[in-house]
């Protein structure tokens, strides 16, 4: 034998989980296949055409981006002057996790029995809520698996609940159309759902209801809440909402939300 | 071809059958009315284009201006007729005279019906020839240049502007496409008008225009010419302003529309009746220009569930045959609908997607069936998503689709970007090269899950089309049968817009159209 | 199981006669040897393990000391055996002293024969009870716990650093991983020891020590057990010390082993003789132990082109097939290695993949074949390599293979990133969910290509095995019929480690395995 | 009709080409469906539980690189604690490209003929390259693509060109190994292969083979290439190499430039 080092690295038998590096959450980085590695993955088009001056500027940007050791793994001309880069590199920044606060709907969420006795117990009267599809956004299947009957995922709509009085006014609706809805039916809470967003579309025109309402002195007495693949609480919270839901809710998750904020805001009268 | 499906010929035909019965008795209710938007159309074949000075076409003003001097249940063509005779004028200067004030359309006499018919036929025969002129340069390109072949790669662009749009376009053309469809601004359908010139500001689409269709026509023979093949360019031909669509891409050479019979009414809830009649114009011109429709049978599963529903996609191609027919349009540009729209999370979901696209091909031989992607279950993960699409390109090999509409990795997250259609080429022709012989190599078990899902499946949608038949149409639309979507008869958008036919209505391109279809002057009363 | 391809069973059969004839030559020529890893094996399953002070392994030790007392050839035991009996110290303890020098092996009288059998006997009983007993905790694990249904996902680890393997594994096992392999720092397979201890620091993979696979095992039972899912644990015995990583393996409880008959050869240069003569020993204990051995046949096509080199893949297949029999392993632990590697820019390419993969699954029904995921054409593009991927996973389920060794988009770039490993079995996972029966539903045409191709291969195949049988298998290596690497059998590593049995050579293992394995006790110059 | 606005922006005939928008060179962003929009796709995997709080963490990172409008539009755990995140965003970071200089290999490429005649005409003597895989790296697929017969993708191999005295040492030579070689066969030109990259081995060993020729006074007489898959020539002209070479490269590639290189240094004689 003329080898002579023969790795040893650590005692046998010492508990595994011991050994296992932690995430230091004040400063975490992504993670490759080691702890801290920073490893991302990036692809990204620009609008110049494939070679090695393309593949350099593609190289810069990783870089300037923080991420070292920038290492372009792809690059395709894809015609017109423009080249498809895929990179991956190490990042350097990090993120301090261990102290984020993220606003979140704080109701606790019921079933379908729960939600009804408590509108029995604590409203004591049906609480009528509107669902509408706004604008030019004609994407009902998203609001119709919040209020249709039939539900979605096996939860049942909020036509389904006994103690809810939902009208699903469909898609296209106007914001002014919506108010005249609002005060036509006495609603206590208006369920908005936007799915096209190119050109920040749902943000002119979430606004633009919150504006309509806040005119007409119906803001204040009204639950607003806003919906979509898009949608964040955060987002909707910025736009002047009570909340927002985003994908894979559920009826229960807003029927929950509603009937408790009515109450805490003292609107179960 | 052998049936891999043993399809039973007996369910087909009595399919068939109903269908027939449907779209009969449809057609002959589409006899009898007109509708503004084809008496646009007509205009714009004539010759009528432009806008007045608060930004109206010209077309619109002129029928507005027939419709409330109470002619047009006669046809736009005769008082037109009359007042070009009348002013001397050419066709646009006489649509601009109209629009600036200085001819009033109401004011001037009928000229003799004969001169009427002679000065229309004379014009018609401008526009009818500007239609076959385009249709012999696209076969004069076909010959010359590589056309493609099945499953055609289908890719959209939607940048809402359209010089973006055409940069994405020639660029996907590089890479390998053979059609590009330029999606429409959200909510163009619902326009009772077709926005004028080229436009740069749609939301998820840019505006169909007739100059938006000349620029991308142009940018795409020239790179064809490069490339040497010829690239194919599609629009929309749906919405209140279908027939007139039909016109604008006639006129400017695309080769493939999106024109359903159905559609507009369950997805835009346009008014039944206004679509109806749309349609069968609209398709009259997608015939003679030798454009191939898209139906958009697809849709329902957007609404509907795919494995549920799968009866009402056959059912609904059966019918959109047969109106397709009953304008002369031939089955070789029936480009029918289906889609790849179940659930991924299924057990053997693929061997139903496979069992819904050989059924189609089986059933519609000759139809340059389009083939959509998944939409529905695709997510914000993109790397699953390019598999789905992966399987979606393999079931389109495996059966032998006609078009296949290419689907995106980021189809929840946005309009496609300029890479998101790269690696959608990448992947189909990946799959198609690969796998390019398959269909002739891979039979199925004979009472295996495949055959059987399809034997199924076609006798829900014969139940389906009998029931329909038995219900009537428009009381079956009523009832929802189509994608979960209740429709009346006099309900929804654009029923102002139709009219009944006078008994001396005049259509010369009507006319013409179905001379040169082989269809026989319009018969009305036969049924209904 | 019906057979889709029509396979000439007569050709099979040729196939099979020349591959045994070949195995039965060289088993004669490996009965006549041991190697220095044969013997440091054999005291590891006596119980010898740790290192000397400079961190040699004590089977190194011990074995290196008979070696130079000239006692090798007669095996490791009776010298062994021996000084046990005159020093009455544990074997622990034997081996410690022969390290530190306080026990001399070369000045031990040897023992009566019959109190050294006696005392093997005994020793040899606990090792072969510790297998025993492993095995039938994995049987009692496969009762108790679902044990994944094929094609088993299999994933690799291969950080370098045990540690955050564990990390890796655990949440692979989480995601649906059914086999953890654990891919060894390049270069171990040529250090003629086993390293020893946890280890942190490798290159492209984890060094193979006893440690690791106890922590690796620990980490994989404890998830298991959550998961309701026994976890399969995968290594490499391959390299210089095939059999005893094999008996490693056998004493932490691997389940599945890379375990080829001329992968090292062929790959690593090692010696033909001293790779023949391990890879039996180290087979008859995975045989026991009821480990599934994993052939490279995959490995031929990262030098030779997939389609051209077809053949030589399904030759290997049997040459493995036959010895492994010939050292009592079952069918049903053969994993015979095929892979997925034509260029995926060959037209129909995806027809010839299906085409293999059929074939090696009709000709060794009840083999758990593994089948190996692109590599050599995966690029940086990660979204085409995903897909290929994807096409790769689809043969799997189309053709029912046992294992999939599950593809990474980032093949090209570097060792897969837990995200890359979370993507391929999210890949895998659809995919075989989506056409799980698919292989039940799909027949191929009966003249066509994919069959075609796979009669083409498999004659090609049977003539290759006749051609070496009439060479001689050495000289066939030497002439470089497999991955086209030439090698002599007096050339490549480790030959100095290979001896020549005496005639008293005593292998107390090898005579309790060929015994527990219904073989017989071994047979010289019968033929040869 | 009711509506008002008609949508015209431009003239019809206007030449569409004209409007087409251009990249400003000097400050190129990521393109993805509209001139200068800084659209890039991200992965990776944090080191923390899927939840609200993972979502924010990544779009801060996402932040951090100068994402604007960062979109999480997908997060899953992938078990023990971490989460695997795809996101989109736009980048705000621009890039020189008009000033971007890469260091190239100048040589004019020939082919398999016109190298042969060049040796005859300039040279006038068989050159003597070797090839190796180096290291503990055994993938011999790169080299042997250069050296062998049969070549690679259509293109012989040095070992095919009658002007050349090619060698291929194989794999996992190590560099002393190497250099007792290069002396033996006094090669004009070596030629070597890096595959494995993990830990940077390939620069370690790149490394230390410049060192080794420095020491034994032979670099400067010899042309010593690099290459492989994560090779460029930069980093070989960083790591003391003559050239670099990458992905795809075919044996002409290589050969005109050393034949040329050999003319250029004086060292053809
Ligand atoms: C189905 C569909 C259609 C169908 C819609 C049918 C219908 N009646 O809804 C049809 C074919 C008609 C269609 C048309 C168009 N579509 Co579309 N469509 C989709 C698709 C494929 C699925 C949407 C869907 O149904 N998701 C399923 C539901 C259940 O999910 P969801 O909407 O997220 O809803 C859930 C949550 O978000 C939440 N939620 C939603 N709303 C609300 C509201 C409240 C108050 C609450 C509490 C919760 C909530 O709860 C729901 C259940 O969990 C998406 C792509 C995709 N995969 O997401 C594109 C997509 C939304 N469409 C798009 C576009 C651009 C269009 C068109 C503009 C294209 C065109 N130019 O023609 C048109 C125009 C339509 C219009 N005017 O709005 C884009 C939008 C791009 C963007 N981000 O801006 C997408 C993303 C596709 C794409 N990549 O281009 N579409
Ligand atoms: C084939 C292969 C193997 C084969 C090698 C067979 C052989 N005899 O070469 C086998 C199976 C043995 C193998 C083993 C291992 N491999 Co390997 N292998 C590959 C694989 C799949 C393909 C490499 C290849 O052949 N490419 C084709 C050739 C033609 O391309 P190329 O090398 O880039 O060469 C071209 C150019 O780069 C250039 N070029 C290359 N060299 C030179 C030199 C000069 C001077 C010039 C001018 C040009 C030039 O010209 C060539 C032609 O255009 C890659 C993954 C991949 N798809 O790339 C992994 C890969 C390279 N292997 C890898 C690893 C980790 C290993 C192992 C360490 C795994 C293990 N632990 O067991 C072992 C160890 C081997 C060792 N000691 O080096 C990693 C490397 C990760 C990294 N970046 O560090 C990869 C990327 C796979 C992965 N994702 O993990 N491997
Ligand atoms: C047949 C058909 N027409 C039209 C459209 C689009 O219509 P709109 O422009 O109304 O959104 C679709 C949907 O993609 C369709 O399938
Ligand atoms: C059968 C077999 N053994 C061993 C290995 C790996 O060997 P090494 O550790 O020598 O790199 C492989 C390659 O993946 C293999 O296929």
């Amino acid at each position: 034998m003329n080898e002579t080092s023969r790795v040893v690295e650590g005692q046998p038998g010492d508990d595994y989980r011991d050994r296992i590096a932690k995430a230091d959450l004040t400063r975490i980085r992504p993670y490759g296949d080691t702890m801290d590695d920073g490893k991302v993955q990036l692809s990204f088009t620009l609008p110049v055409p494939d070679g090695p001056e393309a593949v350099e500027a593609a190289r810069q940007l990783a870089a300037k981006m923080g991420l070292a050791e920038a290492s372009i793994v792809h690059h395709e001309g894809t015609g017109e002057g423009f080249t498809f880069f895929v990179a991956y590199g190490k990042c350097l920044h990090t993120v301090d996790y261990a102290h984020i606060q993220v606003p979140k709907v704080t109701s606790e969420v019921m079933d379908f029995y729960e939600i009804n006795h408590y509108i029995q117990d604590r409203i004591g009267r049906k609480v009528v809520i509107l669902g509408a599809c706004t604008g030019t956004d004609a994407h009902t299947v998203g609001i119709d698996a919040i209020m249709n009957m039939k539900g979605y995922n096996g939860e049942y709509g909020l036509e389904r609940y006994p103690e809810v009085d939902a009208h699903n006014l469909g898609s296209q609706v106007e914001n002014e159309e919506l108010v005249r809805k609002i005060i036509e039916y006495k609603a206590d809470a208006v369920l908005v759902s936007q799915v096209v967003t190119q050109k920040d579309v749902h943000i002119k025109n979430l606004g633009a209801l919150v504006d309509l309402l806040e005119a007409q002195g119906l803001r204040e007495n009204l639950i607003l809440v806003a919906g979509g693949p898009r949608i964040t609480h955060e987002l909707a919270l910025e736009l002047g909402y009570d909340a927002g839901f985003g994908p894979g809710t559920l009826a229960p998750d807003v029927a929950s939300y509603v009937v408790q904020e009515l109450v805490r805001r003292g609107l179960a009268k | 071809m052998k049936s891999k499906l043993n399809l039973d010929p007996q369910m087909v035909e009595r399919a068939r059958a109903a269908a027939a019965t449907i779209a009969d008795n449809v057609t002959d209710f589409i006899s009898q009315r007109t509708t503004e938007s084809v008496e646009r159309t007509v205009l714009r074949l004539f010759g009528v284009d432009g806008i007045d000075a608060d930004g109206v076409p010209l077309p619109n003003v002129v029928v507005d201006a027939v419709h409330e001097a109470g002619l047009l249940a006669g046809g736009v063509t005769r008082p037109f007729m009359s007042a070009l005779i009348a002013t001397g004028l050419s066709v646009q200067e006489l649509a601009e005279a109209v629009a600036d004030g200085t001819v009033d359309i109401s004011s001037i006499a009928l000229a003799p019906e004969a001169d009427i018919r002679a000065k229309a036929r004379e014009l018609a025969a401008v526009g009818m020839d500007r239609i076959r002129q385009n249709r012999s340069t696209r076969d004069a390109y076909l010959d010359r240049l590589d056309g493609g072949q099945a499953p055609l790669l289908y890719v959209i662009v939607a940048t809402g502007n359209i010089y973006e749009d055409v940069v994405q376009a020639r660029a996907a053309a590089r890479q390998g496409a053979d059609i590009i469809a330029v999606i429409r601004s959200t909510g163009q359908s619902l326009l009772d008008y077709v926005p004028y010139g080229p436009t740069t500001e749609g939301f998820g689409g840019t505006y169909a225009t007739q100059e938006n269709f000349r620029i991308m026509r142009e940018a795409l023979d020239e790179v064809g010419e490069e490339l040497g093949r010829y690239i194919r360019l599609c629009n929309y031909c749906s919405g209140l302003c279908m027939p007139e669509i039909a016109s604008m891409g006639a006129l400017e050479r695309l080769d493939v529309m999106l024109n359903d019979a159905l559609y507009g009414i369950l997805f835009r809830d346009i008014n039944p009746q206004r679509t109806l009649v749309d349609q069968a114009f609209s398709r009259m011109i997608n015939a003679y220009a030798g454009v191939i429709i898209n139906t958009g049978e697809d849709n329902y599963l957007t609404t509907a569930d795919a494995v549920e529903a799968a009866h009402t996609v056959l059912a609904s191609q059966f019918i959109n045959e047969q109106f397709a027919l009953r304008v002369g349009l031939p089955e070789e540009q029936m480009g029918l609908g289906h889609a790849f729209e179940m659930n991924p999370m299924i057990e053997d979901g693929f061997l139903m997607e496979l069992a819904q696209a050989q059924m189609a091909r089986e059933i519609f031989p000759r139809a340059p069936l389009k083939y959509m992607p998944p939409t529905k279950h695709m997510t914000g993960n993109i790397f699953r998503g390019h598999i789905q699409d992966a399987l979606f390109n393999m079931v389109g090999i495996m059966t032998g689709q006609g078009i296949q509409l290419l689907g995106m990795m980021t189809e929840q997250i946005h309009t496609p970007l300029m890479q998101d259609r790269h690696l959608a080429l990448e992947n189909a022709k990946y799959i198609f090269n690969n796998a390019r012989h398959i269909a002739e190599e891979i039979e199925f078990a004979p009472e295996g899950r495949i055959v059987q899902r399809a034997h199924a499946v076609l006798a829900e949608s014969v139940e389906l089309l009998e029931r329909i038949v038995e219900t009537g149409f428009f009381e079956a639309l009523a009832k929802g049968v189509f994608a979960d979507v209740k429709r009346t008869i006099d309900g929804g958008k654009g029923l102002h817009g139709v009219l009944l036919r006078s008994d001396d209505y005049f259509n010369p391109f009507e006319i013409a159209l179905r001379e040169e279809l082989g269809l026989g002057p319009v018969k009305v009363g036969v049924r209904g």
